[in-house]
């Protein structure tokens, strides 16, 4: 089953909304413009009536897997549930009704919110202030290194090297770049940790951060995280956290007791503000206090219980996007934070790590296991040992799409061939877990009798694998005048 | 605990699987002397008192009735359908992530590819993307893709554009090798001219003119436009424009104190491979039958790491959604009526306050749409009275330009009935 | 794909949802009562975790077919979309939270909202009086007859029976029972109108009403209404009208003004209150002057701008439900109508004729239609034309299953053998119901060409034909003690 | 207009294919003399006028805080699970219809048959049916069973049982051939003796007591239970009552003016032939897969017609889907625990009130778990006292019962905070 695209589905008599009349004394648009600034060829929208485009969207979402009906075991996005009474909290109107240039008297509740969602955050990862403004991880992370460069250009100090692991995500070495850093990479020794070595031998006058997230992409919690803190700042560099894997450890450590010395938050993973398809999230930073005068503006401030908004940083990198933030989702993470209390995190991330050590085990001779245990929050297994068979870690994917799961994260990190990588999360029940390992069972036994079969699914969703190179090319064809087809939208097809 | 699976007897069984005795067995690489066992946090509360915890801090928030509220600068209260909430509240769309795997994902990368088409039909532009954060990081990620399409470093800002749009242009320069500049005159240094159409005070400027005179020296334009006025107004494809951003909190999206919203961008052909964040494009399995998948992904950070002239990773896909759905109940007639609606009453209640003693429209020559400066004696003890009958009233522009102390941008959309109106010049003169 | 029960997803040691303590100093139950009033064997529900419950429920959502993503046809039932701004209206707290038993001036726009609503039912239907209490259909009718019983009996007539036609709805002649009546059946005649005939025949002093739909429930309109009236006003009986086709003419014609001196609605049909997957609903019943006596109390009165709620009605037949009437339906019907307005409600009805009657032109010559059109809101085909097949009309529902689409209403009426009633309704396009005659039409051939194949549809949905005789054997067998399985419900296995 | 589909156009191109010219040719069956063009109503409104209209009647009312409500009589304030709605608001839930057809429809089905589980479990009863509309009409339709089973008429109520739900059984007998008596002394005529436990006051009766009386002269036993206190009282199935009915409301249900709410009846054995409305039965396909069906409804009226014992066709199946999801998510420890924070609260309300000057126990002597009647000195002033500091004090069962003038009855939840309760007592003492 699929649908038709709410162009195709346009009628063209279709009637517009109801709307309500201007009820006014007023030259409308056409009388008082000249020609030249309105709108010559009307905008090709789709006409639709309310029932269609309901069951449009409807039957839309209906081709999802969703973590709503399905185990989502994408490593490094945290698919963990999200509360429904997140959702219903950010509804409250007196959320969702504020308009963002109310005076500050009139937005104290909101103001409180923010006020202790950062004092939340900081209590979680152990530092001293946090700016909510970026609206997700990549965004935090460019925030924070603006914050280090700010930081070092303060003192007279011109670094221009940021070190980043080879197993990063590749949002570090992108936001280090676009702060204006070069990006040196740093190797992964052979059980998956950073090499010492190969820092040590990149550490100069010259680097202004070494970026890290811990347990590194590979679920491995970075053992030598303290020695690697003092050889990063004996030189003057400051230590940048990812916070992709701060569901890790919650209430078990915390990255500013590491030594690190500016984190971004992933609200959207760790503190099940939902994904939305790919946002919105939020991101915010957490610094110690060296960085606090470079937090983007405003900060929120308390003082004698009024809550404050402050522009007056003077050495603030400035404002990071318009307004305050995602406040929407900052709603849903604090309401998250109070349900869960101290206690509730901290178990979580226990849980968390306790599934995803559970479900390697079951994993074990069923996926080559590259690393050594005992892992953190997720692992990343490899289909390497099915490559006899002609079998990849997309065939893994696709297998697992066919078993009613969604597929691990795969071909990340890239220091892994053929990796599968796993985060089950706190929120999986030890009963779904044994029956993602029972489909992974099943698609090895496959793989070994049939990987023809293998390679043609998965076969019962409503389309089957997508031939995303044909789609490149096409839209090369239309870049380069050799098509008329976009590809990349719908357009009227000419008559 | 709330939203934990495991029971006791089950962590038991699954440590005995695990081979272990205990957790700390699992937590054996954590050095000890960073091992924490709890966190300075309260303890945690049923639903019913977290949600009676959130509950007040909202009521301890002032919102202003939504015809009452005269104030935009950005944001803007509008009609949303309920059809917009009712599909974005779906938890097939707004618990999956970002589609990775196609096959199981048609929803969200139909949905994108439906918002890429409609936000590429309104501005009349060739391609744009599956969105960006907002409005201001829309307008930097643009600059960005001048400075690298053009090769030159200078970034020219003509007019009232959004201060805050600025602001967010300005921090992201750094390190980006960008320079901002105030200025309409653009040079061959230039590479590319920013602009704001209806700009911050709501005024038309000369999108045409300003693109014209960018394209002449070998520089782009930027058209930072409002969705809801091009409905109205030449988009920025009828007039030449390069890239076209915005800010689509108008398309569907409750005010929420600033956010989330949604940045979208739209551009020409030539600039397609330089588009920061995700795209979906159409595709075909082997049976023949259509479906959606993200391509051009080698433009990425995920692939081109440190090379990436963009990090934007997550980016604001709900809120796309939420914009597609209301783009698609309103349809073309739907946004022509609500921009007419709007600029008829701005239209009127400018004539209106313009007659009050002592206001006067601050631009009298300009044209606007739907807000409009104006010159307010005593704006704040005046916002102070309105406040207090729970009128939001216009917004204090002079804390942004110098020049402009005094003067209120007042904005009306299909919202403010023409009783609200009325309301507002009562309270005015009373 | 299928879901376990909550019951057997539950895991014994699963911690019960953190709930607020009590926070005061008193005594606990087992400490007060004695033990023979306490519970002695806690109750043995199920033990799951909120992400648990989410997805169960979510699962078990997407098993079924709806009015948001299929077509739905079922005649009779007027499954047409549910706006959602009835939802958004129904849940505003200023309903939501009112207690029944608030005093009247702290509830005066639920009570406006009623007073409302009812004066737009009586414009709709042509009576004076409505009542909203009665929950559903069924209850309106009973309700109604009551009313009609009670006003003979206030004139010392005290008349025994009440008359229905043969194609009536099963509520029909079960609420004329359940008043105390005895049943008269009155024939339909060959065009599968009221034989005007029969009717003569049975009437007589004893008869207190007839009952009757108009449209009928083949879809047919009474043309001889105003005769059928006439005679049914001349004995002294009154007329009856089942509002479950109110779809069919609203804005075209009124019940009130064809001679019809009790009318229910069904809110969950004409007024588009969702069906819920069997209810709530909401079915007023409207009367003439003459019944007005004779509502159910309280009824809602205005004067001087206030709205009271009326107990002192000594002729009413007293109360038929709790409180006054399922007030969350009526808030959606009542926002339904403002939104459509006279306007838009006359349009409905236009349009549920024209689309009823362009289906049942797709459907000449791919399915019997024994009665002549045009049709009203909905047409009554039959499967006779495929008994040489063998193919009955539920394999024609259940191949429409396979097809994506809901089954029209089978085996009703009863007096059409293998009977499918299509209702479309106003909410669906010109190209689902051409959709939809072509999956009737794919049925016909497949019906013709391999027979076998249609009885076992359908095969994709998560479950096939299920043995419903079985299931009622079963429920035999246990209810004669020959087996411990109680069938209607989970029950602990006995170890 | 809104959720109307067809253009004029297409209306035409339809009207061809049938083959008229006109709707007017469809519609000739209509005599004239009936045909109307219009309606005298307004014409329609934009959603967002309506929704301006309806916010405005809503407005018109007084929401008295969860907390600060101590009124019960029937309907309760409780904590109710965002879970809930969550799941009642999902489309294919709340659009479907009865599940005729079960292979689309094992969503509602399987609800269905949990929730019939469910309050079998709860009232430790043999069997449950799909719903019935409220706990008025459930005490009537069990009446019928009785009538019918064991072949008398008179049905003895017994005590103080909702005074709205006798009053519907009343109604209801009239044409069924019920007689409804007050008393507890049932006799050879009597087919069933019905109680209530909590009764209307909140008060404990001998249950045990009752049912055994009522068998001893071959009457049935029929118990309306509030579903909160099975958790902690001896349920139906345990004294051994024939049939357990009750007002669902209490689970996971919204106040909402009175409805709509949710019947439940479940029953022993021997009855379950009898009982009213829809059933659902586990099945399987030829696969073997399990599945539910719709079963015995050669009960119902569809069949039965005019030899049915009730006429109920639709319920109130997406009420019974909340109280699945509630009863699902509280668990028999939630459902002990909210029941014990209630009694406790009351219990601490109780003796503060008592000790009020002026205050007494209505029934000293007598036990009750949440709710309980209370002698007030000049109830009617104290009440509106009460009101206008945001409180809705205790119901006048007056009212009802002449002989109860000036008791109130108040009631106490899990929402009732100790604050709620000092609130309450500081504007008794102020
Ligand atoms: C390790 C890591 N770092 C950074 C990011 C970027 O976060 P976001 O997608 O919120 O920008 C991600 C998420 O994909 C990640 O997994
Ligand atoms: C013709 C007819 N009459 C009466 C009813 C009974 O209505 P309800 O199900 O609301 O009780 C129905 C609905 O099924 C019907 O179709």
């Amino acid at each position: 089953m699929t649908e038709p695209l709410s162009f195709e589905l346009s009628r063209a008599g279709a009637e517009p909304p109801r709307l309500p009349a201007a009820g006014v004394h007023a030259p409308r648009p056409a009388d008082v413009l000249s020609k030249d600034v309105l709108r010559a060829h009307p905008a090709d929208l789709p006409r639709l009536s309310e029932p269609e485009i309901m069951r449009h969207y409807s039957r839309m979402a209906s081709l999802n897997y969703s973590i709503s009906e399905q185990f989502y075991p994408l490593g490094s996005c945290t698919m963990k549930y999200n509360p429904v009474a997140n959702e219903a909290a950010a509804a409250l109107p007196g959320f969702a009704g504020l308009h963002p240039y109310q005076d500050e008297d009139t937005v104290q509740g909101a103001l409180e919110l923010m006020h202790s969602l950062e004092r939340a955050l900081c209590a979680v990862v152990g530092v001293d202030r946090v700016t909510l403004q970026p609206a997700a991880g990549a965004h935090g992370e460019w925030t924070a290194l603006r914050m280090i460069q700010a930081y070092h250009r303060s003192r007279g100090d011109k670094r221009t090297e940021v070190l980043v692991p080879d197993s990063a995500h590749g949002t570090n070495p992108a936001s280090a770049a676009l702060s204006g850093f070069q990006v040196v990479e740093v190797r992964s020794g052979p059980d998956g940790r950073i090499s010492l070595a190969d820092l040590e031998s990149k550490l100069s006058p010259r680097v202004a951060a070494l970026m890290l997230t811990n347990p590194n992409t590979l679920g491995l919690f970075e053992r030598e995280i303290l020695d690697v803190a003092e050889m990063v700042h004996a030189t003057g560099a400051m230590l940048y956290y990812d916070g992709a894997n701060l569901n890790a450890f919650m209430g078990v450590c915390r990255p500013g007791d590491m030594g690190f010395d500016a984190v971004h938050m992933n609200l959207h993973k760790t503190f099940t503000t939902p994904h939305g398809g790919g946002g919105p999230g939020a991101g915010p930073v957490g610094v110690k206090a060296e960085l606090a005068p470079f937090l983007p503006h405003p900060t929120i401030e308390r003082s004698n219980g009024h809550f404050t908004l402050d522009f007056k940083r003077p050495q603030s990198i400035g404002r990071v996007r318009s307004f305050y933030g995602n406040f929407g989702m900052l709603v849903r993470a604090y309401t998250y934070i109070l349900a869960m209390g101290g206690d509730g995190l901290t178990q979580a991330s226990l849980d968390a790590v306790l599934s995803a050590n559970y479900l390697r085990k079951q994993v074990e001779g069923v996926l080559d296991l590259p690393h050594e245990g005992p892992c953190m929050h997720e692992f990343v297994a490899s289909a390497h040992n099915l490559a006899p068979q002609g079998v990849k870690a997309l065939d893994v994917a696709k297998g697992l799409l066919e078993r009613d799961f969604y597929a691990p994260t795969v071909y990340f990190p890239l220091v892994v061939p053929e990796a599968i990588m796993v985060e089950p999360t706190e929120t999986e029940s030890k009963a779904t877990l044994d029956a993602f390992a029972g489909a992974l069972k099943d698609i090895v036994q496959q793989a070994r009798t049939d990987a023809a079969a293998l390679h043609a699914e998965p076969r019962s969703l409503p389309v089957g694998r997508l031939d995303e190179v044909g789609t490149a090319r096409q839209i090369t064809a239309y870049l380069t005048g050799q098509s008329e087809d976009p590809v990349l939208r719908w357009k009227r097809p000419a008559k | 605990m709330p939203y934990l699976v495991h029971s006791p007897q089950e962590r038991e069984e699954m440590l005995a699987a695990i081979g272990v005795e205990s957790m700390d067995q699992l937590l054996v690489d954590i050095p000890s002397s960073l091992r924490i066992h709890d966190l300075k946090l309260p303890r945690g509360l049923s639903e019913f008192e977290t949600m009676a915890a959130v509950r007040d801090l909202a009521a301890a928030n002032r919102v202003f009735a939504d015809r009452l509220t005269f104030r935009g600068g950005g944001v803007y209260k509008r009609f949303i359908p309920t059809a917009v909430a009712a599909v974005t509240g779906k938890p097939e769309f707004y618990t999956a992530y970002t589609p990775y795997q196609p096959e199981a994902s048609q929803g969200t990368l139909q949905a994108i590819y439906e918002f890429q088409s409609l936000i590429a039909e309104l501005t009349a532009m060739d391609v744009a993307n599956a969105s960006l954060y907002d409005g201001a990081t829309a307008v930097a990620e643009a600059a960005m893709m001048a400075r690298v399409h053009t090769g030159r470093d200078e970034i020219l800002v003509a007019g009232y554009v959004h201060p805050e749009y600025v602001e967010v242009l300005r921090t992201f320069s750094e390190g980006r090798g960008m320079k901002v500049k105030k200025g309409d005159q653009p040079t061959n240094k230039t590479a590319a001219v920013v602009f704001q159409q209806p700009d911050f005070l709501g005024l038309l400027v000369d999108a045409k003119g300003l693109t014209e005179r960018a394209h002449s020296v070998g520089a782009l334009a930027i058209a930072s436009v409002d969705p809801i006025s091009l409905a109205i107004l030449a988009p920025p494809g009828e007039y030449g424009a390069d890239i076209a951003v915005g800010e689509g909190q108008q398309l569907g999206l409750a005010a929420s104190y600033g956010g989330p919203h949604v940045g979208f961008i739209a551009c020409t052909k030539d600039l397609v491979r330089r588009l920061p964040g995700r795209l979906i494009g159409s595709s075909h399995d082997a049976q023949g039958r259509r479906g959606f998948v993200l391509t051009l992904t080698a433009r990425e950070q995920h692939i081109r790491r440190e090379k990436a002239t963009s990090n934007i990773c997550t980016n604001h896909s709900l809120c796309a959604l939420a914009a597609a759905v209301y783009m698609t109940y309103m349809g073309e007639a739907g946004m022509r009526q609500v921009a007419e609606v709007s600029f008829q009453r701005a239209h009127a209640l400018a004539e209106r306050l313009a007659a009050l003693p002592g206001w006067e429209m601050a631009f009298p020559e300009r044209q606007f749409l739907n807000e409009f400066p104006i010159i307010a004696p005593k704006a704040k003890p005046l916002l102070r009275k309105l406040a207090k009958k729970g009128i939001l009233g216009g917004l204090e522009v002079g804390r942004w330009f110098r020049e402009l102390k005094g003067v209120l941008t007042f904005t009306c959309t299909e919202v403010n009935d023409p009783a609200a109106i009325d309301a507002l010049l009562e309270a005015l003169s009373a």
